[in-house]
């Protein structure tokens, strides 16, 4: 069990003409070699955001990592300059992106933009190369490889491209793959072909993933542990167990609430969370989700809650009430 | 601590930024940037000396003359051989040049304006049009419009021939007919051959009255024009034919165009004015067919559509104002480019009658006093031709960059 | 991909038709008798008379109504515009009025003229226009994007003919570096081959010959290229912005590409479509552009050359030139879309 | 149910394309649209004050529109609130001309082409083309040739057909005299400035002649360190067959190539022999004998004879000859001897022997050795002009004659070369090569002068020539003026048939100031039609004066005490 990722306090700034957005706010957190992490979260809760920030793709300007340390195999990233960084990507973390459709170029062949990769990172030939990359994209199960290598990226189907960028991601089996909403932009039947074909390769290969979604029916099925992100921060974490059983935050609450579930009772209405996430230029101090809280209380408005662990099993919760809620027994 | 039940929670006010209208967004964007606040102060400049100037600042260039001051160099200092000032010295009739280039910006400004605006109209109709058109289907009302107008176009040939020009009629019938009568009888085979025969019919038979010959010709004719009215001519046939036409005038240098134009209306500024709205036509036309195809098939669009509002109202109502940003951009540039043709036409002599001031043809006339050092006579008119266009061209570009959401960081 | 092309050649023969009719139409329209534009202050009724009946111009513009009634067909269509459409046919411009002498003769030396001055504008403008797209658009919001961007704005907003005295007055006349116009000094000789006398100079190697060209031809060029130069580098770094935005450039940078590598294979190449593009109409604004920089240069193509035919009415040489002119553009336009497709394997396979 | 419909229209339109076929009527065969002048058509219609400036620079108006801008100033200052008007570009402008549909004032000018009055006077004022004296005038005024404006005159008329048959120099001179008398009296026209054109040369050169009328004399040209001489123009030669060509830019160049009979003296207009010896007349001078010079060859190594001179002048004559073709236009021959075939003046050209040829004229005409002389008649080479055929004169085949100069190349638009004659009769020139360059702008001229690109040229901008007159390794040389630009009126407009509005006007116009300005020191205000160089001049004549107040007066005694800004059509002109 020993630490394949370590991020501490995490801080990531946009400096726009509307002020400064605050997305990723002092996030903390490890990750062991063969995890399965999910990171949950509504769409601009900065869990995008946070994972580009490893990787140090923030386009910048207008955007700059303020503040944080993250540990990868004895190392800083944030250290290291340009050049090394170019090395861990790709080699070390590699990342698939939330659009197949707009993620591959559209002007290179698929093969190219895969073999493109394999050369850089491996000393091997052209011709090798070419012989990974189709194993590759046998690998991600994209029938007769070997010809589609030449095809373009419009010739694919959505499904075919996600596997195609899968593979692209594999090629140079990095330690650490992180899925960025890899099956949002597919339809259902597609996106659990590609969530098994995931499990698989990562029995397979048994690297580390970090499966960013909304979506905690995806994360369900496959994550170990869960990061639940709002406002930038991580405001609960834990075993995917402790996370559905002894749902501590509110907002987990809600979201589970506003997931659908096999075990309701026909008539259970979903419940779901009033209001929107707060402007991440004007962070309210205090609790992000205070002013759409049910459980709020007035400290709540004026006094952030610290993540603070509550079992053995490193269940930890942002929030003032977690007890009383522990107490009320949610569902 | 006693238990809380949910139901006395009221949830407070969500704390969500204010939001500013795309315009009040824009304009902030705008002001913001500095290349379009340089622009905007060019722009405010030239428009409003040029008007104030006009209004208030009295010139008669008909009486304006004094050879013994001709070609003088800029002068502040009053000498008793020069008892006037002259910012930007005088030219080769002794007149002072920096009141004529301030003068001479009303008649710049002029072209621009008119000259824009033909192209936009024409150009704008068009584009709008042909986009709509291309992807939505017709009404019926529109599409005997279509037909009727087709028909009678093409009618023009067979009536001259023969003479009768009732023929026109005819052949707007056998239109309004074909568009009318879309599917009539199964088959387009059949279909085919009735109209050509109709179209022979039509245009033959009056002929007749004049001699076989021209029966035959206009038969032909009428034939043709059957077979093509028998043809489901619908919106892409027409934004064909229209892209064809702008084609055809882009195929064309424009100053060529230009030229020919004017030397087909005579010369004269307001004769400029056409010929550089006329050339500008096209790249209007494109523009905005092109927006137009880009945003057609946006939902609300659709929704529009779906509701069953008229083809008009959603024209008016749901298209033109989404399309409004980069036409604005593109009428901005516009006026740049119309100013900068119209000098180049007075430049070669096609421009203002003089004695009007008007930048090109103050260069077109001292340019040939250059060799002879009088290079102030060259230099401001020029001058003032290249801050204005540039002044509409910092401002359209401010304007791009303001109202073009991908930019938005 | 040859189905792509033939489509794009059938689209633009009816382009071509259009252009021979308006061609023809205009300087039909345009007021004013060759005739007596080519006798002048003397003419006399005879001589007008006799012209216009040896040019034709008496015949009725498209078809003869007249001749029909009385049953004679050819009659019908012997008009000026098919003459002039015959002609035409076989590629035969006729001869210029004033001058007899046959406009493709004229065409053959000129012609040459005006393209070497717009290639070379072409190439400034582009080695110039797309680095400094380039730069800018890598550099964004920094003093030399905001620079090098006001900068092309001047070029566009530049009336040439103004800069091209400027130039004059400058090289030519205060420095006395440069000559004023002209395509060669008097006694120097080129051996023309293709008539670029740069080319032609080279590939002869005659070195001065080359120097007297280059001297002569780098004052218009310059004029000319500024407006291309501006509009190119504008358009580069647009629309390298709008690609540096696209998920597959983070792909790429995911991937562990090396930003000069993201830059210049996976960026440019995309970029460069709309570039392209832009470069092949800035064909049409450098031969219009002709026009004015001929007249300032007293440069011997065939911009000035129209101009003054169309004041001269010398039909066959408005007529010749303008139709290569507008050929000249389709085919470049043409060949651009063709490279587009090349470029972009969406267009290709469609 | 629609189909039912769809029959009923169709039957419907069939039906009506029947009869209104059958009512309608058929063509009738001439329905040539007459343009006609909508102006002409109004009765007495108002329209402004409109001054019509040329679209082209002539060596008569060195820059038309300023000087249009100038006089319309002055025009302005003086009460008549004229407009400024460019009819079009030089085709349409000369067009309106004809039609006499300028209405209003107008530019335009003169320039000889031989040595005679008669070449200047009678094709405005005489009525050549026309029938002759007694008519009444509308019958002529017709004709294009007797109408700039509408201006029909027969005292003028009559007097210039007199002097036209008159062999007596001395008697001729009083009549043109008089008709300058009374064109002044009657301010026909306003006669603004003759223009001693200006030629500038780098100082290493001399020699040069130039003509008032004819080829400029190269012959003598003597370039320091160079045997070729370089001469800058702004325009092409159009072809260098003389015959067919009326511009100067061609004859500059065939009149070193080709000779005629006779020629002018270097420096004036007086006709001097040439390949003729010698020329004389019958005491009715209807007949001339002239003895040619013998032993001269054409370049082509033929001998110059008598059936050499009679094919040329033949060939012009003849519309059957075999060198006579269609698509040329002999326009000088038919307005010098007064058509083609039967209707030309020379009924005939004979030869008395081989150096010698006789003409046989219908009536006599004074101006005949002047006509000889023109560049228009000089000698070809037949072997030459039928071996190249339709294309003699065209760059690919150039001139032959006798000249002293033989034709090298022609570049189109670009250059044309002529070397030495050696075995010239006259003697060799002292220049082996000349090059007649194009460059087209007035500046760029004199930029290639000053770097020595070229040795001379003309047409200067003013401001240039003083600069010129400045420089030491440069001068300036003027041809004697042989033109004269003018102010025409169209009679159309009835404000401009009281000649007191018309002498206003000639008093309004500051032409010193105009010429001091825009023509230097090289042009002279005139006084005449005829500039001081020809014979027949009237010195008599005061000019008008310029004095604004004079004409405002006259103007208010006209009718128009406030100025006069709008102008009214004679319903009587202009519907022929």
């Amino acid at each position: 069990m020993n630490p394949i990722l370590e991020i501490k306090n995490l801080k990531t700034r946009f400096y726009t003409q509307d002020g400064v957005v605050k997305a990723v706010n002092d996030v903390s957190y490890t990750m062991s070699s063969g995890e399965i992490l999910g990171v949950v979260g509504e769409s601009g809760c900065g869990k995008s955001v946070h994972a580009l920030s490893m990787m140090q793709l923030i386009p910048d300007p207008p955007g700059k990592i303020t503040n944080g340390e993250i540990w990868f195999d004895g190392r800083d990233l944030l250290t290291l300059n340009e050049d090394q960084m170019q090395k861990v990507r790709g080699r070390d973390i590699a990342m698939i992106f939330q659009d197949p459709m707009t993620s591959l170029n559209p002007v290179f062949t698929v093969g190219f933009q895969i073999v493109e990769a394999l050369l850089l990172h491996n000393d091997m030939t052209k011709e090798e190369a070419k012989e990974r990359a189709s194993d590759l994209l046998n690998l991600v199960g994209i029938p007769g490889a070997k010809q589609r290598l030449n095809d373009y990226p419009h010739q694919f189907s959505g499904g075919m491209r996600q596997r195609a960028m899968i593979a692209m991601g594999l090629s140079c089996e990095p330690r650490l793959l992180i899925a960025d909403e890899p099956t949002t932009a597919l339809d259902v039947t597609i996106q659990a072909q590609i969530i098994d074909l995931v499990k698989k390769l990562q029995d397979e290969l048994g690297m580390a993933i970090m499966w960013i979604t909304h979506d905690l029916g995806v994360v369900a099925e496959l994550a170990h542990t869960i990061n639940v992100m709002y406002a930038g921060s991580i405001i609960e974490t834990g075993k995917i167990r402790n996370i559905y059983k002894q749902t501590r935050h509110p907002y987990t609450i809600g979201l589970l609430g506003s997931l659908p579930r096999l075990d309701d009772s026909p008539g259970t209405e979903l419940v779901s969370i009033p209001g929107l996430p707060p402007d991440l230029v004007a962070l309210p101090e205090g609790c992000p989700f205070a002013a759409r809280c049910g459980y709020r209380i007035d400290q709540c408005l004026t006094e952030k809650p610290p993540l603070v662990e509550i079992d053995g099993e490193n269940h930890s919760v942002a929030c003032w009430r977690w007890e009383e809620i522990a107490g009320m027994g949610t569902k | 601590m006693a238990k809380i039940n949910p139901e006395e929670i009221t949830v407070t006010d969500f704390a969500v930024r204010e939001h500013r209208s795309l315009w009040g967004d824009a304009w902030r964007r705008l002001i913001s940037s500095n290349t379009a606040r340089l622009g905007m102060f060019i722009v405010v400049l030239f428009v409003s000396s040029s008007t104030l100037s006009h209004y208030f600042w009295k010139y008669e260039p008909k009486k304006d003359l004094d050879y013994s001051l001709k070609l003088k160099a800029p002068n502040l200092i009053i000498t008793e051989e020069i008892p006037s000032t002259h910012l930007f010295g005088t030219d080769k009739l002794g007149r002072d040049i920096f009141r004529r280039v301030v003068h001479g910006g009303w008649n710049s400004l002029r072209v621009g304006i008119v000259a824009v605006s033909i192209s936009l109209f024409f150009g704008g109709a068009v584009g709008l049009m042909s986009g709509f058109y291309e992807t939505v289907t017709m009404t019926m009302v529109e599409r005997l419009i279509l037909f009727g107008t087709t028909g009678f176009l093409l009618g023009f040939l067979s009536a001259w021939i023969a003479n009768q020009y009732f023929q026109l009629v005819l052949y707007t019938g056998l239109g309004l007919a074909a568009g009318y009568y879309q599917d009539l009888f199964k088959g387009k085979f059949l279909r085919m051959v009735t109209f050509s025969i109709l179209g022979a019919f039509f245009s033959a038979v009056p002929g007749l009255f004049i001699s076989p010959t021209v029966a035959l010709i206009c038969g032909l004719w009428g034939l043709f024009t059957g077979v093509l009215l028998s043809r489901p001519l619908d919106g892409k046939f027409f934004s064909n034919v229209m892209m064809r036409l702008m084609d055809i005038v882009l195929s064309f240098p424009g100053y060529l165009l230009a030229i020919a134009i004017v030397a087909f209306l005579g010369p004269g500024l307001g004769k400029g004015m056409i010929a550089i709205g006329v050339v500008g036509i096209p790249v209007y036309a494109r523009l905005t067919r092109s927006v137009v195809l880009a945003i057609i098939h946006k939902e609300y669009i659709l929704a529009a559509q779906s509701v069953g509002e008229s083809h008009g109202r959603i024209i008016f109502r749901h298209v033109t104002p989404n399309i409004l940003s980069p036409i604005i951009v593109q009428t901005t540039m516009g006026l740049a480019s119309a100013i900068l043709s119209a000098a180049a036409l007075g430049f070669l002599g096609l421009g203002a009658i003089p004695p009007e001031p008007e930048w090109g043809a103050m260069l077109g006339e001292s340019y040939r006093y250059l060799t002879s050092g009088a290079w102030w006579a060259v230099l401001f008119p020029g001058l003032a031709i290249m801050l204005s266009v540039l002044g509409f061209n910092l401002l359209g570009d401010g304007l791009r960059d303001a109202l073009d959401p991908k930019l938005r960081t | 991909m040859i189905r792509y092309i033939f489509r794009r050649i059938l689209s633009v023969l009816p382009t071509l038709i259009g252009v021979t009719f308006v061609i023809f139409m205009f300087q039909r329209l345009i007021p004013g008798d060759p005739a007596i534009a080519m006798l002048g202050e003397h003419a006399t009724d005879e001589s007008i008379e006799r012209i216009r009946e040896q040019l034709g111009l008496n015949r009725p513009l498209f078809l003869d109504r007249e001749a029909l009634v009385d049953d004679d067909i050819p009659g019908f269509f012997d008009s000026q515009y098919m003459r002039y459409m015959e002609r035409l046919s076989h590629l035969d411009l006729g001869d210029s009025i004033h001058r007899r002498i046959p406009v493709m003769e004229t065409l053959k030396l000129r012609f040459p003229a005006t393209v070497e001055l717009s290639l070379l504008s072409m190439i400034i403008a582009v080695i110039i226009g797309i680095p400094v797209g380039i730069v800018s658009a890598s550099r964004r919001n920094t003093a030399i994007d905001s620079i090098s961007m006001v900068g092309s704005l001047i070029g566009v907003s530049m009336p040439i003919f103004w800069l091209g005295i400027m130039e004059i007055m400058l090289f030519a006349v205060i420095l006395q570096w440069l000559p004023a116009g002209a395509r060669l000094s008097t006694g120097v000789e080129i051996e023309s081959i293709t008539n670029l006398y740069l080319i032609d100079s080279l590939i002869t190697g005659n070195m001065e010959g080359f120097a007297d060209a280059l001297s002569h031809i780098i004052m218009p060029a310059v004029a000319l290229a500024t407006i291309p130069m501006g509009i190119i580098a504008r358009m580069t770094r647009s629309s390298m912005l709008d690609v540096l935005q696209e998920d597959y450039i983070r792909t790429a940078k995911a991937k562990g590409l090396g930003g000069r590598l993201v830059l210049f294979r996976h960026a440019l190449k995309n970029a460069a479509l709309p570039v392209v593009t832009i470069i092949g109409l800035q064909a049409g604004t450098l031969l219009a552009g002709a026009v004015l920089t001929e007249t300032i240069f007293s440069w011997p193509g065939i911009g000035r050359w129209i101009y003054d035919a169309i004041l001269g009415r010398d039909y066959p040489i408005v007529q010749g030139g303008t139709l290569l002119i507008a050929i000249v553009f389709i085919g470049v336009n043409f060949l651009v879309d063709i490279l587009y497709a090349l470029l972009d394997p969406r267009i290709r396979y469609k | 149910m629609t189909k039912k419909l769809f029959y009923i229209l169709i039957a419907l339109l069939l039906f009506s394309s029947l009869v209104l076929g059958a009512c309608a009527t058929t063509p009738e065969p001439t329905e040539e649209v007459v343009v006609e002048e909508p102006v002409e058509e109004v009765v007495g219609e108002k329209i402004p004050l409109t001054l019509y400036y040329m679209p082209v620079t002539r060596f008569y108006y060195p820059s038309p529109k300023e000087i249009a801008e100038g006089m319309a100033a002055d025009m302005a200052n003086a009460g008549f609130d004229v407009q400024l008007e460019l009819a079009g570009d030089w085709p349409t402008y000369l067009g309106l001309r004809r039609e006499g549909n300028l209405d209003g004032l107008y530019m335009l000018g003169w320039g000889g082409d031989n040595g005679d009055p008669d070449n200047f006077l009678n094709y405005f004022f005489g009525f050549a083309g026309a029938d002759k004296v007694g008519d009444d005038p509308s019958t002529w005024v017709k004709s294009p040739e007797a109408r700039e404006g509408w201006y029909a005159n027969t005292e003028v008329a009559y007097l210039l057909y007199q002097a036209a048959i008159n062999p007596d120099q001395a008697a001729r001179e009083a009549m043109y005299q008089e008709v300058e008398a009374l064109l002044h009296e009657d301010v026909a026209r306003i006669w603004v400035a003759h223009n001693n054109t200006p030629l500038v040369f780098s100082s290493t050169v001399s020699g040069y002649v130039p003509q008032p009328v004819g080829a400029d004399y190269f012959e003598g040209v003597v370039v320091e360190g160079s045997d070729t001489f370089v001469f800058g123009r702004g325009g092409d030669s159009v072809q260098l067959d003389p015959a067919v060509v009326t511009d100067g830019e061609s004859f500059r160049v065939t009149g070193q190539v080709l000779e005629p009979l006779y020629q002018y003296e270097p420096g004036s207009t007086k006709p001097i022999p040439a390949l003729a010896e010698s020329c004389t007349a019958n005491a009715e001078s209807t007949e001339w004998v002239c003895v040619l010079r013998q032993g001269v060859k054409f370049h082509d190594g033929t001998d110059f004879n008598a059936d050499a001179v009679i094919f040329n002048f033949d060939r012009q004559r003849y519309t059957t000859h075999a060198q006579h073709y269609e698509s040329q236009v002999y326009e000088y021959y038919e307005y010098m001897w007064g058509g083609f075939d039967d209707d030309s003046i020379i009924t005939a050209v004979e030869k008395v022997d081989d150096f010698t040829v006789k003409f046989v004229l219908a009536e006599p005409l004074a101006p005949f050795l002047a006509n000889l002389a023109m560049d228009i008649f000089a000698i070809s080479s037949p072997t030459a002009m039928e071996a190249a055929g339709e294309d003699y004169g065209l760059p690919s085949n150039g001139a032959v004659g006798t000249g002293p100069f033989k034709f090298v190349e022609w570049v189109e638009g670009d250059h044309v070369t002529v070397e030495a004659n050696v075995d010239y009769w006259d003697g060799a020139p002292t220049v082996d090569q000349i090059v007649f360059r194009v460059i087209a702008d007035d500046s760029a001229r004199f930029l290639a002068l000053q770097a020595g690109d070229i040795h001379g040229f003309e047409q200067a901008v003013v401001e240039d020539l003083v600069t010129a007159e400045a420089a030491d390794d440069l001068y300036v040389m003027t041809r004697p003026a042989l033109n004269t630009g003018y102010l025409a009126f169209s009679y159309k407009i009835v404000e401009f048939q009281d000649v007191r509005i018309r002498e206003a006007l000639a008093h309004a116009i500051n032409r010193e100031g105009l010429i001091e300005n825009f023509y230097g020191a090289y042009g002279e205000a005139a006084v005449n039609f005829l500039p001081p160089l020809i014979w027949g001049h009237n010195y008599d004549i005061v000019d008008w004066t310029y004095d604004p107040e004079l004409s405002r007066e006259l103007l208010a005694e006209a009718g128009f005490p406030d100025g006069i800004s709008e102008v009214t059509i004679d319903p009587a002109y202009g519907t022929e």
